[in-house]
């Protein structure tokens, strides 16, 4: 344990950490919450670098210098990136854990073996394969993300994969436990390596079967990773908020891949070893009958909403794909000002991470009043004249409540098809990321608008406004 | 608002006794081990517990106030708790500040860049995004 | 700290101890909720007792016999006697904290001095000045509960009292202290005794200015010490198990006085020094106007009631003084099958500790789905066509709402002065708990029907059903 | 069911500064005096820091569980809890059991008879009162 002043601060920092995530249960608080969790982050590094056997100062501050260096641009990056941005971040975050656990393991492994004992040893290998895992994992995850051209989108499959993943664990876990047993031996020279390139080899092959749009659940489970790692690191170093903050974060974590699973009705198995969205799987789904349907005009969608006294905006992926949120809110001004009830109905998975319609319509400024959650939205369905689907498509689609054989079958939709007028913006007949057709476009109220959001969105304002110079 | 469960209790058990059971491995190998063999460190060595019990508090804060955040705000929330987990900049600090072999050193001072990067980007994007959240228009 | 297989059963008790308290947010889960907190007291209880240095075992097993022998009969009293119950408890726990620091510290002065570090006496110290106010705190609220003759149950008053009590107070921390840091001091024998004595006198003088109806507040704050007294207990006696649970009650014994003194719109200050309720104070407040009433008989109430559609019942302290829960129940069942609407309006102060009526009628195998809480019925009010007082007061006085100058002016009620008629069942026009009148009475849609409450209303049910045998 | 939030973020913020300021008035006085006098505790001293989290963390638990009590069950509740304070009991065994002189195991022997009653009788009344909560009449 630290002499005891670094202890006071540590348990500040404690309680600090556990009121930032307590005040982020509200929007009203939530600023605070984050001044509460850098003032903790504050008080935990302060408290550490005082402590007189840190002499180094000139090589860590150069460190920290480099890290704002590239931090600040990390934090001004499109929303849009917001996932790539959150991915890479747990990669450092794991190799920030890996190198301390192996720098500790040499340490102690020079200096004095006697220290490395079983409890340490369970600690530091636990620290280590977390850590390295969640660094290749995270990094994986947030080329897909980011589209990268040599990262596959699409999962990739090969036979007997789960086999050969969990074999490489059992590998790792297994070299660990020895080393656990045997901590000074000598063949720790090279088993110690070993466990390491094992875990970051796993870390990738555990991505690489994961289709891109499955990365928002595989990103939360590694945050719980990284907290479960700063864990480890603290038992190492026998630090109480590493251990406290650490748990707090693989608590999030948890439950955030939780939420996400239950809201698209999978298990976490399936998630993680299921290939879900798989390309056999989309050409299947590809065969089905092509459904009919009805195009239109932006013009004349503009004229029946503009009549319409209950319009409900659907917004999904091709919101954020477009960047049509700017756009979007615009509309949701034109119609305000002619009298007209607008309201969003939010999808917990709709877009690409929880919460992500959320952000991108505070982002242009529509107040969060005006959103609406599922439950509550699908009872009100019925009396809506028009719902505006905007680039969504799975957490739309009918099957997921009637068809059970469809692969989203019993995961909640927003109910756009009880509405008495549907107007859908897309670009194409294409499905979206569950690779399944959906009925409401051939729906004999759903009139499709072609295009790219942000433009048809825009086509739709102009008419509104009556004006050309609003595009 | 109604807010769905997410952790039924049994859930929740099966963890704790998860958890429980990986300490009695631990107490299996370790007690003998080390009291007998940590010269100097033997009264400090087995007072791992009070850690297994800070860890398992933490954890059940951190169930209970989790679930209870906004669904509005789970980006943000995303980004605050990687921010926070950022706190291996505390086991970085340790690595490369005494005064250590260089390459030790280096490992630390690799991972304290790394943690900064976390921190300041972290943060700061948590409070961009949550800065447009607003009730209405005025505000 | 405990060898590690003891540790690993003190975490799991400390895990079931948080669930108990978990599973109590609802009745479907709460009987589970003191399964899981029996099992967690089993646990910690049987492996600390099978640490090889516990070898008194006939001495041991004869203190747990008494102890169960004692601890039954205690465990069968009238549900009307918990409170008392609940203080007898706190003044054994307090007793057994007192105690167990005080062994300790005599054993360490006489075998270890130099064990006796600053940390250990503070925490001592602490446990057993705690103990001690609990102890004879707790056993003298609970004489006041129970009425004993020879214990005052007005608050007894006299100049200066809360500068004595402080004085003592700080008295008894001040040689703490001095103790604190010089513990092996030859004066410790007798400093310490006086350091006992001194709390023992403050646990009484502190309670003796409370009023007897303010006690199930002074029950929870004690609670909250005895939670504390026991997590200086784990300090000194390094036990994980003994801080968490001691914690976690000292946060309910917290939180639930909180709550009492919230719904009494009175401060913790003017609880513990505020002599509320005393002499003086009612006896101005009796010479106010004694309003106009009308009485009715429970013949009449009864016809009224049949034909009414809506009727809320508002029970109080006089139905549990009456034990008249069974016939409530009976009256309930009546009106039921005549098609009336019967519903009970909950106030969280009605009666004498927090959840009393609740209990009462629980027992009396109401269905719980039937007690509305206060800010729920009071929006219906105006709907209801027949308020049924029985034996409450302070909880349905309008002068809280509407009488700024009135000592429970701001405490919130239920508003029985909103429904079409009013029926209130008490012995007398005497005022409740708080001592003052209630203009409820005087009203002209109120019908008061004296008598005791079982009586009265056992008339209207032997009216209700016409039939004599039902009495 | 609205319930309402008792302990203001502000309550706790003092509560636990209160607990902090505390910590640190131990600090000052306890570090040297046991560092440099205990013999053959050196190492294990100082430890009680993870002490002083698990107790702010269990009090925050506490808090956290206390507050979503159902207002129905407040008084199994106390009695609840009032079960729960005789953990005491484990105080109790360690001070009755080891070949301690008679007059200090007189002590524990007490503390221990006084813990059972309150074991037996706190949680067999919380039960009894919890077996007549019925939602409705069938059950
Ligand atoms: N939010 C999360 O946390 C999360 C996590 C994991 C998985 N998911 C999954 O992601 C899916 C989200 O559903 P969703 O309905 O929002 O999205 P979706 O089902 O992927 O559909 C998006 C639609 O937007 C259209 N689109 C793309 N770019 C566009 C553009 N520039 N302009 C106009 N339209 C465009 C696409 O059709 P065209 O190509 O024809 O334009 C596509 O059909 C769910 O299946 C969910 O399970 C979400
Ligand atoms: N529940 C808690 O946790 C708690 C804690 C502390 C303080 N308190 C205080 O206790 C009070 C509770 O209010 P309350 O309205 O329930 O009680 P109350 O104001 O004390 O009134 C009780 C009424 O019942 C009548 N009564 C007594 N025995 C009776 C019998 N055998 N038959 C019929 N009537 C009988 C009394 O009038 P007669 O004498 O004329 O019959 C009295 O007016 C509040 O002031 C509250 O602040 C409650």
């Amino acid at each position: 344990m630290s002499p005891g002043y670094v202890e006071l601060f540590y348990l500040v920092a404690t309680a600090l950490f556990i009121f930032s995530l307590h005040w982020m249960n509200d929007p009203k608080t939530a600023r605070r919450g984050v001044a509460a969790g850098a003032a903790a982050m504050f008080l935990g590094v302060a408290a550490t670098w005082a402590q007189p056997f840190v002499v180094n100062h000139g090589w860590m501050v150069l460190a920290v210098v480099l890290g704002i260096a590239v931090g600040y641009p990390l934090s001004r990056v499109a929303l849009t990136a917001a996932p790539q941005r959150t991915a890479l971040s747990h990669a450092f975050g794991g190799l920030a854990a890996a190198l301390v656990g192996t720098g500790k393991y040499y340490l102690w492994l020079s200096e004095g073996p006697e220290e490395l004992t079983t409890f340490r040893m369970v600690a530091i290998i636990a620290e280590v394969i977390l850590g390295c895992i969640t660094f290749t994992g995270s990094l994986f995850a947030a080329g897909k993300l980011q589209e990268l051209r040599w990262i596959p989108q699409r999962p990739v499959t090969y036979p007997l994969q789960n086999v050969l993943n969990i074999a490489l664990l059992l590998a790792a876990v297994g070299i660990g436990t020895w080393l656990a047993l045997n901590p000074a031996t000598p063949e720790a020279a090279y088993l110690f390596p070993t466990v390491i390139v094992i875990a970051l080899m796993f870390g990738i092959l555990l991505i690489v079967p994961i289709g891109g749009a499955d990365m928002p659940t595989v990103i939360a489970i590694l945050n719980s990773y990284a907290g479960l790692a700063a864990v480890a690191m603290g038992f190492v170093l026998e630090n109480n908020l590493l251990i406290t903050a650490g748990a707090l974060d693989g608590a999030s974590g948890l439950i955030l891949s939780i939420i996400m699973c239950k809201a698209m009705n999978r298990s976490y198995l399936n998630v993680l070893f299921g290939a879900f969205g798989s390309a056999g799987q989309t050409a299947t789904r590809q065969e089905g009958e092509q459904g009919e349907y009805k195009a239109d005009t932006p013009q004349s969608a503009a004229l029946i909403m503009e009549q319409a006294s209950n319009v409900v905006i659907i917004p999904g992926y091709g919101m954020a794909v477009a960047q049509a949120q700017h756009r979007v809110r615009e509309l949701y001004d034109h119609l305000k000002k002619r009298g007209v009830t607008v309201r969003f109905a939010i999808h917990p998975v709709a877009g690409r991470m929880p919460g992500h319609m959320n952000v991108l319509l505070a982002e242009a400024d529509v107040p969060y009043g005006d959103l609406v959650e599922m439950d509550d939205v699908n009872r009100d369905m019925p009396q809506c004249d028009v719902a505006l689907v905007i680039g969504a498509n799975d957490v739309v689609n009918p099957a997921a409540a009637l068809d059970d054989s469809s692969p989203i079958y019993g995961m909640p939709i927003i109910e756009a098809r009880k509405a008495r007028t549907v107007f859908a913006i897309k670009r194409s007949m294409n499905p979206g990321f569950a690779g399944i057709e959906n009925a409401l476009y051939s729906d004999d109220k759903t009139w499709m608008l072609f295009g790219d959001a942000k433009h048809v969105v825009g086509e739709i304002v102009k008419e509104l406004s009556g004006d050309a110079g609003t595009g | 608002m109604k807010r769905r469960r997410y952790l039924p209790p049994r859930v929740i058990m099966v963890l704790s006794a998860a958890v429980g059971m990986l300490g009695l491995a631990l107490v299996a190998r370790s007690d003998p081990v080390t009291v007998a063999e940590a010269p100097g460190h033997a009264a400090g060595e087995t007072d791992y517990w009070p850690m297994v019990f800070v860890f398992l508090l933490s954890t059940f804060i951190g169930l209970g106030v989790i679930r209870r955040v906004s669904r509005l705000l789970h980006t943000p929330l995303m980004s605050l708790t990687n921010a926070i987990s950022a706190i291996a900049v505390v086991g970085a600090i340790l690595i490369a500040g005494p005064d250590y072999p260089p390459e030790i050193r280096l490992l630390g001072g690799i991972a304290l860049f790394a943690s900064v990067t976390n921190i300041v980007s972290g943060f700061l994007i948590t409070d961009r995004m949550l800065k447009m959240f607003k009730r209405d228009r005025s505000e």
